[in-house]
């Protein structure tokens, strides 16, 4: 595929399917967080009722977004982070690979 | 219910033979997303149903928390699911944008 | 192996070790987590004693009996979930896959 | 010890030789429950006994909470293994009387 | 960062082809324990930061407390850190010495 | 390989590398379940500052110290049981791998 040499080699089948893969794992991973977290912010444990009220399901809705706000709020300060620690400049090695999404 | 934990898309940069693969991965990935989400689900409901010990068998009251708890963990599950691909859409665009 | 046409091809040696080995999780991982669950119903956090007492062992036996049933009870609940949503009738992905024993 | 983590039994539609390779990746996960279990028998014990930062040798008290702690988690095992595969055999049994 | 992550040494016993695998093998293994950290570093400041569902938007006594929580904990995986490779080392050597 | 009949037969580059691999998951995992238990017993959870203080900081290094102590006093415990269930004599199957360090 790169045979006239331009820029870096293509990926493997196996590298580009366990890169997917891994993308996969770290969006679960991080609704299976989001789960733990925010049930225990806005379920009660007794379960009086089987339903969602109105008051939870709000709950939960902005407890994802503020789940998603403290994730990228630490996620810059990690960049932010390793830059410093790279010394301002260069790649930092995993600074960029920490996103979601390809 | 397991569709939930499939976000289905086509990966443009894969050949058909390396979407085969990806999907027999993914479906033994769905399957184990499934069973943590079950044994989070037993778990969470004996936390919190169960707490008398005087005899083996479950009590009335503990049964009927079981299925709240049932019914209702589904419920948060979905809102949750919802949401949480919201969110993740906007902030792929957001990464994408900058 | 199947050449012959009858039924289904059969299962290679990876499949069959690998069913097993799930198994073999699943049991290990039911018993970790009800290990968790009961010790933290039934045994104070102190120690003030290093043997199980009575009273002790006798919560353990029940909490396991009712974890099971809790356990039995949230897979039936989850099986007729999936029949629901499966328009009841036909096979459920998976929803005759979680249950213990081969 | 190691032996109750392991439910031997003979899987009949198993050629010998898959057997053994079987019998190899079970030791492998027999190890790694009991590694599990270990670190979660330190990580409890350590939670329920230590709480004294006055110094940082083990004091007389945390020294025997951490004794008892530990003959009383393997006696817990022990009871909630016999247990529990009782519990697991009568769910098989039932599992398969439908 | 990542640095602490790395216990890099040489192992004698290995060849430099083994050596470079290993490598390979234990940047994947880094990658992933970073992830880790970073994962519970979130669930850790959320935990303990956000508790006021009257908004979608992170308030400004939140949006502090996070930003404290981060730098906190980075100093704390640090100072851990060191003291955990200190006793490491130390028990390395008790358990050779015996 | 050892055809010679020198002792018990090299081990695979596959292996060494496992074994390696082996003992870095103990550590990091060892690493990462100290760092809850003595975050949970030294820092409070409402950060009101970006900084260590000096008494948690003191509190860091004691709780790491103590850890450990914890750990070896388990571990001997352990390997004594081991001992006794093996009838005092002969190895332990697993009875003496779970120590740290190669």
């Amino acid at each position: 595929m790169s045979f006239l040499g331009m820029g870096r080699p293509q990926p493997t089948s196996e590298q580009k399917i366990a890169a997917v893969e891994t993308e996969m794992e770290m969006v679960a991973e991080m609704l299976n967080r989001l789960t733990k977290a925010c049930r225990s912010k806005c379920i009660p444990t007794d379960y009086r009722e089987g339903e969602l009220n109105k008051g939870e399901g709000v709950c939960l809705d902005r407890c994802t977004a503020k789940y998603f706000d403290v994730h990228m709020k630490i996620m810059e300060n990690m960049q932010k982070e390793n830059q410093k620690q790279a010394g301002g400049g260069g790649a930092a090695p995993g600074g960029a690979g920490f996103g979601f999404g390809s | 219910m397991l569709t939930e934990w499939c976000w289905v898309r086509r990966f443009p940069g894969l050949t058909n033979q390396e979407q085969r693969e990806l999907q027999s991965r993914m479906e033994k990935r769905q399957m184990k997303d499934f069973m943590g989400f079950f044994s989070n689900l037993v778990d969470n409901c004996f936390e919190s149903c169960i707490d008398d010990f005087s005899s083996k068998a479950l009590s009335r009251r503990e049964s009927g928390c079981v299925q709240r708890c049932f019914s209702k963990s589904l419920a948060v599950q979905q809102r949750l699911s919802d949401r949480f691909q919201e969110q993740n859409q906007l902030m792929m665009q957001a990464q994408q944008g900058k």
